[in-house]
């Protein structure tokens, strides 16, 4: 079998309604960022099978890029999520819901 | 690579690492007028600015970064914002505990993200530009860690982003693939071609998404309230004004330089998103008692107003988007200082907090006041020129699709509403019951001028808007529309 | 000189009114003498300029255009012709007697200076009134004359009934300028006048020219007359007038103002044809007849002497509706001396007897008040018609004309006269002659020379006013020129009975029956024996015929209803439903929407993804 | 520089002056608001001696190019129709600005405020550019506001100012939006009204777009000048204003919207607004019967006074209404009058409410023997409120009568009933409970106007209603070319209808 650019689009897709779907459905924080990171991830590999096939390094530029940022991210995401343990001893989103209506 | 085209955001980006560096070796007692310091040098950039011009749009970075009038307009705009915030967080700085020189620097390197973002030419760059902004403020967001509710605003603006530039990114991706670029232009030259590919058209969608939700645009809103009632007031209206800024010249860009033709073809989508924008920030601040809460909804609205300029397709629409922005930075700013001087003593942010302001500083009140007035539109205040101009440009259009009409009631309607609960502030203020003997509020000089520059800002764009409809129609015109 | 007499006759008044009002109100004498002052002078002035220019009618009418806008020409001019420059001697003769009456009436009031600015400023009014030479001129002064009126009636403003009686006389009025105003827009919008003068020459070439609406022209303008000549049905607002200072009534509610209608109807007695006429001769000889049998039940002088004044306006518009105008006219100016002096002199015995006004409290003012007594006597024949009495002419001219036009008007005349004679010598039997009936009137003095100077001169023209040939004056003017009498006054005395006995000795008739009547019930009365034998019908007439009863319950079950009803919806239906309910559903609305900001993060992810999913089926779902 | 500008500068200026005045100079901030707005009266009344009658062209002009890019000018210039609405709102500003003596809270703000809506509301009727024309009627608008929430009166006072906020701003904004419109369909790009109106003559719009912005204008203004049924706002908002604003607002700032209907929504849209006439006779029969019978059922002068004159406003859409020369003078003419009229008697009802502290009429009584100064003058107010001729408002209603006759006779009749009779119900069971009758022992202290500088306002308005009353040609002869000139306009588009009208024209 060859394995051609839809079917890395599709294993991306997949990841991405993967994370997607962790973000919706889960609870804890931590699975939370760590179904958003899976997100980006389908978008690397989107990108990275994009400049394959295309032939154009640009998109590979771009996963740098991307993986950068997502380090900063999370350090800062890891901050956050620590100091509210921290303060409340949960990283349950229900729990955060002093601000509403 | 042409550095020099990019000095304004190397100073920036110089800046924040010399007051990170000036941090060790200040006294802790005079950490606080850093942000002064701070001030007056993005003040300098300010003017330096305006020895830049940019007649024909120059390129930077292989293309990835262009020097325009728009992108000017929008530094200035960004700097100018800057100056107003840092003030305002030297009048925070004694609720930040730790930190607050770090407070300054993470909002210098935020600017410098918007400034990058106002010369996007690329999506590579629109990426990093939009993701400096958006991670250094999730750190401004939750700076006040003590509390509950900046900590919670934090954690919801980073998931919520994170969310959002995940599908931005993937959107890019899928677009990249698509049209084999990611530069504007290239896009542009292309788009005919690949304009009618889903996929495209499908990562289009998402990197929408993700500008959508910058502007806090239906559906893409749900963030926004609770943010702006979360963070610290400084950082809230840095969100208010300079982020939602990036956000619409982010959209002008793409949406116009990139794909126009695309564009076109989705003016109901937009006339939708806008016309409920408005509906919604403005029904859902009438029961609101919150202050800051109330102006997160009015935020929401305000983007739909912007969006109405988008939603026009030309010039007229574009430039009206500009000066409303440009009425919108000095009183938002104007808004928030007070708010930032008001509620030190307070805790929470209800409305109640501002009865009988006047009695206690005459200046906040007018300001406020004036502050709500401009927001709702009415002259001699900014506000007013720029709805008048948003207005004029959809109803514009309205001869070629009356759906455009709808879409003004829609505004009108909105507006109406809004006059509701903004007026509800200014009754607060002036002529509400208020608890008897409450100290004249102390203010400092920086912050008095500060005030000073909102309310000439305001006054001077609503009453003489003649040289500010020149630049803005010159930066709009860059647009190439 | 003689083109700005008139000018000056009339704002004479007018600036007395002014300068009192602006400067001289604190000095009560000052501006006593000021108003008395102006309008002698415009008497004076009339006569100078009667003699100087005659009784011809004068051709240049028109000297400013007061308005001017398109269509819309209206002129602020005089109209000087025999009918209105005996109206101007009437009105300033009267008005200078009653004005100095005033002086000594109202001494003692403290608002002086107010009483005699309102007199001035209805004198202008009424002179306004008498020289208009269009309709619009003629609508304002007649408007003011009704503002003047009701500054004047109300004039004891504190006293309840004096501020509901002004009340009520000028909204009666307002209704028939109601009438009177949509008369006028039908007669220009067809004519395109609104000048006598025009519209006379327009109507004489083109009789027709009003064409339909002819007759409802007519009878709207005749609105305006029934309210001002307080014609039936909007006769009530006069015996309520009676509020007023005696002289008020004697000026404004029997010599002037309420003649003012049957001056105006004769003013434009052309454009009234014969439907309109008849209609307006019936609604006379109703008021005419109504008025009297009120009158008989009445036990207030004043009162008695106001529905009189009733029943003679009566005569008088019936007098015009049997196409009698100038003996309408004449009857005016007869009756205008004798009612004001009637009056005067039950204001003099008011004054005398300390404000009691009913006649069963009074009685042997004869002797104590010997000149008020005889004037008031003079006056009484002449009202009754009594040869060779003025009132006896007029009268005899105005059944004259019925019996040629109308044998039930006539037969009403006459019964009228009858009325007349009965009521008025029941007033004199009673309150003059007869037992002093109360304490008061056991202690009466006469009043002041200043008080009865004024009657005696009014007395004159009563007396002698049948032979001055006031009666030509009028006929010339509505063309009606008999062959001039030669004759002299005792001939004069007797024409009527050559001339047209019928009338002359019905009228007669009437006299005596009423007089016997009064006598026999009333010589020596204490009490009235009228009620015991009448009973129900006495009750009625003593109450008025219920018709202030009537127009209490037609306005509350209308415009009062109408109001309510109004103010209901007002404040029910568009103030609570519409625009609280708007509000209330923006409210809502904005609550229910803010629901979808739980503060759960998991809610918003899903809004958001939930969002995307819209927007992508937005674009490719469709 | 113009007179005109001087006229609405002066209280700008002033308000600006004042804004750098410490708060407890009160006497020189008085003196300040005062000498400001006595001088743009004197300007006012020496501009209007100097207009030169019979032509219809703009005088005393002055052009500034304000925003080029979309052809915004100030531009000011006054010609028979908005010369006597100028004067008539210099003085009333000036006596406005008199009476508020009895603000004894605030003062500087409130004269700020004051000044401000002065100046906002000359500048609004002196304008010829759409912008500003808009821009200074807003300006004026929101110190009303302020005004009547911070020093208002009344229970419902909160209540009041957001509603006649949110009422107001609506019709502005359906206003502006009907201006905007107009100003792109024309094509002319430019808000001047004098070019544009030149460019729409030359280019009509198209009868589509006609149907299309008459009606945000006629409702848009239509909402400002309370036209039933979107008039509850302003008895309620009069009712609750301190005298100065109620007397600005009712006398002057209302008259906008009749203003922008005359000057640009029937020259422009000629067709658009024949087919709208007959429903603006109609409601404006909603305005003079309704409100009318509405009045005759309060019990509170204020609410009594608003509602009678949203009543009087039914005149001035019925002069509109019938089209005609003689309707629209009259039109203006009553705009003027009432102006004068409404000020009048806020003025003095709040000069009551300053020494009763009520307004219930029913606790009133007999006032007119503690004050006869106050007194006297409200009864003529009421008698000009009834129509009575000698006061200016008595001219404009009949010229509107007559006008309306001939197009609307049976919404005339009524019409002339809601005047004469409705007008005087109210008007006189206003005087006879209020002033009438015996005074009862609580308002034995009260104290009348004996101060000349107390007396003036109110002499002042009432000298102007008289002199108009007395002399209406002063005025008449102002508006008519104006009048024949939009008119002309109006009607010129079509031949049948101009041919009905013509006999209304021939002079």
């Amino acid at each position: 079998m060859h394995v051609g650019l839809e079917h890395y689009l599709l294993v991306s897709a997949l990841l991405f309604c993967i994370g997607l779907l962790g973000v919706i459905a889960r609870r804890n924080l931590l699975i939370i960022y760590m179904s958003l990171e899976l997100m980006l991830n389908a978008a690397n590999l989107a990108f990275v099978a994009f400049s394959r096939f295309n032939n154009n390094l640009n998109g590979q530029v771009m996963v740098f890029f991307i993986i950068t940022v997502a380090a900063a991210e999370v350090a800062v995401g890891l901050a956050l999520i620590v100091a509210l343990y921290r303060r409340r001893q949960t990283a349950h989103v229900e729990d955060l819901t002093t601000m509403k209506l | 690579m042409n550095a020099p085209l990019m000095i304004l955001e190397i100073a920036v980006v110089l800046l924040g690492l010399v007051i990170l560096l000036a941090d060790l070796w200040t006294p802790p007692s005079q950490k606080q007028s850093l942000g002064y310091i701070a001030a007056a040098a993005v003040g300098l950039i300010l003017l330096g600015s305006f020895f830049i011009e940019a007649p024909q749009a120059r390129y930077a970075c292989g293309q990835m970064y262009v020097m325009d009038d728009l992108a000017l307009y929008f530094k200035r705009f960004f700097l100018l914002a800057t100056v107003a915030v840092l003030v305002m967080s030297v009048e925070f700085a004694d609720r930040i505990e730790a930190g607050i020189s770090e407070y300054y620097a993470l909002i210098l390197f935020a600017l410098s993200g918007m400034m990058f973002a106002a010369s996007a030419n690329d999506f590579v760059l629109v990426f990093v530009a939009l993701e400096l902004i958006t991670v250094t403020f999730y750190i401004l967001t939750s700076f006040q860690r003590s509390r509950v509710p900046s900590l919670e605003a934090g954690i919801k603006y980073l998931i919520l982003g994170a969310l959002s530039s995940a599908f931005m990114v993937y959107g890019i991706a899928l677009v990249f693939g698509t049209a084999n670029t990611t530069n504007f232009a290239e896009i542009a030259t292309g788009a005919k071609a690949i304009s009618a590919k889903p996929i495209f058209l499908l990562g289009l969608l998402l990197v929408l998404v993700g500008l959508g939700f910058k502007i806090a645009a239906f559906p893409f809103q749900m963030w926004a309230p609770d943010v702006y009632q979360g963070s610290p007031a400084p950082t809230t209206a840095f969100l208010a004004v300079g982020s939602k800024a990036a956000g619409f010249v982010l959209l002008l860009r793409v949406l116009f330089s990139a794909v126009p033709e695309v564009t076109v073809s989705w003016t109901k989508l937009l006339m939708i998103i806008s016309g409920v924008t408005i509906l919604y920030g403005n029904l859902c601040a009438v029961p609101q008692r919150n202050l800051k809460r109330l102006l997160g909804y009015s935020t929401i609205a305000h983007a739909g107003y912007m969006l109405l300029g988008v939603t026009a397709m030309s010039v007229a629409g574009s430039y009206a988007i500009l000066y409303y922005l440009g009425g919108y930075l000095f009183t938002v700013l104007a808004a928030f200082t007070v708010i930032c001087v008001v509620m030190r003593a307070v805790e929470g942010d209800d409305i109640s907090a501002v009865a009988g302001l006047h009695q206690r500083s005459p200046l906040l009140a007018v300001t406020m006041a004036l502050a709500m007035v401009s927001l709702a539109g009415i002259p001699p205040l900014a506000g007013f020129f720029g709805k008048f101009l948003l207005l004029k440009a959809v109803i514009e259009k309205g001869a070629l699709q009356p759906a455009y009409y709808w879409l003004t009631a829609a505004a009108l309607i909105g507006v109406v509403i809004s006059f509701y609960y903004y007026l509800g502030v200014v009754k607060a203020i002036y002529w509400s019951e208020a608890p008897a003997d409450q100290p004249a509020l102390q203010i400092s000089k920086p912050t008095r001028f500060s005030l000073y520059g909102c309310i000439a800002g305001m006054l001077y764009l609503g009453i003489f808007p003649n040289d500010m409809v020149e630049i803005a129609l010159h930066a709009a015109q860059a647009l190439k529309l | 000189m003689k083109e700005a007499l008139p000018w000056l006759i009339l704002f004479l008044p007018l600036l007395s009114a002014v300068v009192i009002t602006l400067f001289t109100k604190k000095d009560r004498e000052l501006s006593a003498k000021l108003s008395i002052g102006a309008i002698v002078g415009s008497f004076a002035l009339s006569m100078l300029f009667i003699a100087l220019a005659g009784w011809e009618p004068i051709k240049q009418e028109s000297l400013v255009t007061w308005l001017g806008v398109g269509e819309l020409q209206v002129d602020f001019g005089l109209r000087l012709d025999a009918l209105s420059l005996l109206m101007l001697l009437i009105v300033t003769g009267v008005g200078s007697a009653i004005h100095i009456y005033s002086y000594g009436y109202m001494h003692e009031d403290r608002s002086m200076s107010r009483y005699f600015a309102s007199l001035s400023l209805f004198t202008f009014s009424m002179l306004g009134i008498v020289l208009a030479n269009n309709f619009i001129q003629m609508f304002i002064f007649w408007e003011l004359v009704g503002v003047s009126s009701y500054l004047l009636i109300g004039f004891w403003h504190e006293r309840p009934a004096a501020a509901d009686a002004c009340k009520k006389a000028f909204l009666t009025n307002r209704l028939g300028d109601f009438g009177f105003l949509i008369g006028i827009l039908l007669v220009w919008s067809a004519l395109g006048s609104l000048k006598f003068s025009v519209l006379e020459i327009e109507l004489a070439k083109n009789p027709d020219a009003l064409g339909t609406l002819a007759t409802a022209a007519g009878l709207l303008i005749f609105c305006g007359a029934m309210g001002k000549s307080a014609q039936f049905p909007l006769h009530v607002w006069l015996p309520d007038a009676m509020e007023g200072p005696t002289p008020v009534s004697a000026l404004i509610h029997a010599a002037t103002m309420v003649a003012a209608g049957v001056y105006m109807l004769c003013r434009v007695f052309f454009l009234l044809n014969a439907p309109a006429l008849a209609v307006i001769g019936w609604i006379g000889g109703i008021t005419a007849l109504l008025a009297a049998l009120i009158a008989v039940q009445q036990n207030d002088i004043k009162r008695i002497l106001a529905y009189s004044t009733l029943s003679q306006l009566g005569y008088m518009v019936m007098a015009v509706g049997v196409h009698a105008p100038s003996a309408a006219m004449y009857h005016l100016t007869t009756h205008a001396f004798f009612k004001a002096m009637l009056f005067l002199g039950a204001g003099s015995v008011i004054h005398a007897l300390h404000h009691e006004q009913n006649i069963w409290n009074m009685g042997a003012l004869k002797s104590k008040m010997p000149i008020t007594f005889w004037t008031f006597l003079l006056g009484t024949l002449a009202l009754s018609g009594v040869p060779p009495f003025s009132g006896f002419f007029s009268k005899d001219e105005i059944l004259v004309a019925a019996s040629h036009q109308n044998g039930v008007l006539f037969a009403l005349g006459v019964l009228v006269a009858a009325l007349t004679s009965f009521y008025m010598f029941r007033l004199i039997f009673v309150a003059f002659l007869g037992p002093a009936k109360s304490p008061a009137a056991g202690h009466a003095h006469e009043s002041p020379r200043v008080m009865t100077l004024p009657l005696v001169a009014l007395a004159v023209p009563t007396v002698l006013a049948g032979f001055w040939g006031i009666e030509n004056l009028y006929g010339k003017q509505f063309g009606l020129v008999e062959e001039a009498h030669p004759s002299s006054w005792f001939n004069h005395l007797f024409e009527p009975f050559n001339h047209a006995p019928l009338a002359a000795l019905a009228g007669l008739g009437a006299l005596v029956f009423g007089l016997s009547a009064a006598w026999h019930l009333y010589r020596n009365a204490t009490r009235d024996r009228l009620p015991e034998t009448f009973g129900v019908l006495t009750r009625v007439m003593q109450n008025r015929f219920y018709f202030d009863e009537f127009y209490a319950t037609l306005i509350a079950n209308t415009q009062d209803l109408a109001a309510k009803a109004a103010d209901a919806f007002d404040r029910w239906i568009i103030a609570g439903l519409l625009i609280k309910g708007a509000h209330g559903t923006i409210e809502l609305f904005g609550r229910a929407l803010r629901l979808m900001q739980t503060g759960n993060l998991q809610t918003y992810t899903f809004l958001f993804v939930a969002g995307v999913a819209l927007v992508l089926f937005y674009v490719f779902g469709r | 520089m113009s007179t005109l500008t001087y006229i609405l500068g002066w209280p700008l200026v002033a308000a600006t002056l004042v804004a750098f005045i410490p708060r407890n100079y009160r006497f020189t901030i008085r003196v300040i608001a005062l000498a400001a707005t006595g001088l743009s009266m004197l300007l006012a009344i020496k501009l209007f001696s100097q207009f030169e009658v019979g032509s219809a062209e703009l005088q005393f002009v002055q052009k500034v190019s304000w925003v080029d890019a979309l052809g915004i000018s100030f531009h000011v210039g006054v010609d028979g129709l908005n010369i006597g609405l100028i004067l008539m709102g210099a003085i009333v500003a000036f006596a406005a600005t008199a009476v508020s003596w009895e603000i004894k809270e605030r003062e500087k703000e409130f004269y700020i405020l004051l000044l401000i809506m002065a100046g906002g509301i000359l500048g609004a009727f002196a304008s010829f550019d759409l912008f500003f024309f808009f821009f200074f009627h807003e300006l004026a608008l929101i110190p009303t506001f302020i005004m009547i929430g911070v020093w208002g009166k009344g229970a419902d006072k909160n209540y009041a100012t957001f509603q006649i906020t949110i009422y107001l701003t609506a019709g502005a904004l359906i206003a502006l939006v009907g201006l905007i419109a107009l100003y792109l369909q024309s094509g002319a790009n430019t808000f001047d009204i004098i070019e544009l109106t030149r460019h729409v003559r030359a280019n009509p719009l198209s009868v589509n777009q006609q149907h299309f912005i008459f009606p945000l204008l006629l409702f848009g203004f239509g909402i400002l000048v309370s036209l039933w049924p979107f008039h509850t706002w302003a008895p309620l908002g009069y009712g609750a204003a301190p005298t100065a604003t109620a007397m600005l607002h009712a006398g002057v700032l209302k008259k906008f919207g009749l203003y922008g209907l005359i000057r640009i929504a029937l020259p422009l849209m000629p067709e658009g607004a024949r087919s709208w006439l007959h429903v603006i006779a109609f409601l404006c029969l909603g305005n003079i019967l309704y409100c009318g019978l509405v009045a005759i059922r309060q019990k509170d002068l204020n609410l009594l006074i608003g509602n009678s004159s949203v009543a009087h406003m039914g005149f001035v859409f019925l002069g509109i209404a019938s089209l005609n020369l003689i309707g629209l003078t009259g039109a203006v003419m009553v705009m003027v009058a009432h102006g004068f009229l409404a000020a009048l008697t806020f003025g003095l009802s709040g000069y009551l409410y300053q020494q009763t502290k009520t307004l219930r009429i029913d606790e009133m009584g007999g006032l007119l023997g503690r004050l006869p100064f106050i007194g006297a003058a409200l009864i003529m107010a009421m008698m000009a409120g009834c129509g009575l001729p000698g006061f200016a408002n008595f001219v404009g209603e009949m010229m509107v009568f007559f006008a309306a006759w001939k197009t609307f006779p049976l919404v005339t009749i009524l019409a002339v009933w809601g005047a004469l009779i409705i007008g005087s119900v109210y008007m006189l069971r206003a005087i006879r409970n209020i002033l009438h009758g015996p005074l009862p022992t609580t308002w034995e202290g009260l104290k009348d106007a004996s101060n000349p500088w107390r007396k003036l306002p109110f002499a002042l308005l009432l000298a102007s209603l008289l002199v108009f009353g007395f002399a209406p040609r002063l005025l008449t002869d102002k508006i008519q070319p104006s009048a024949e000139k939009i008119l002309k306009m109006a009607i010129g588009a079509s031949a049948p209808q101009a041919k009905a009208i013509k006999t209304a024209r021939t002079d």
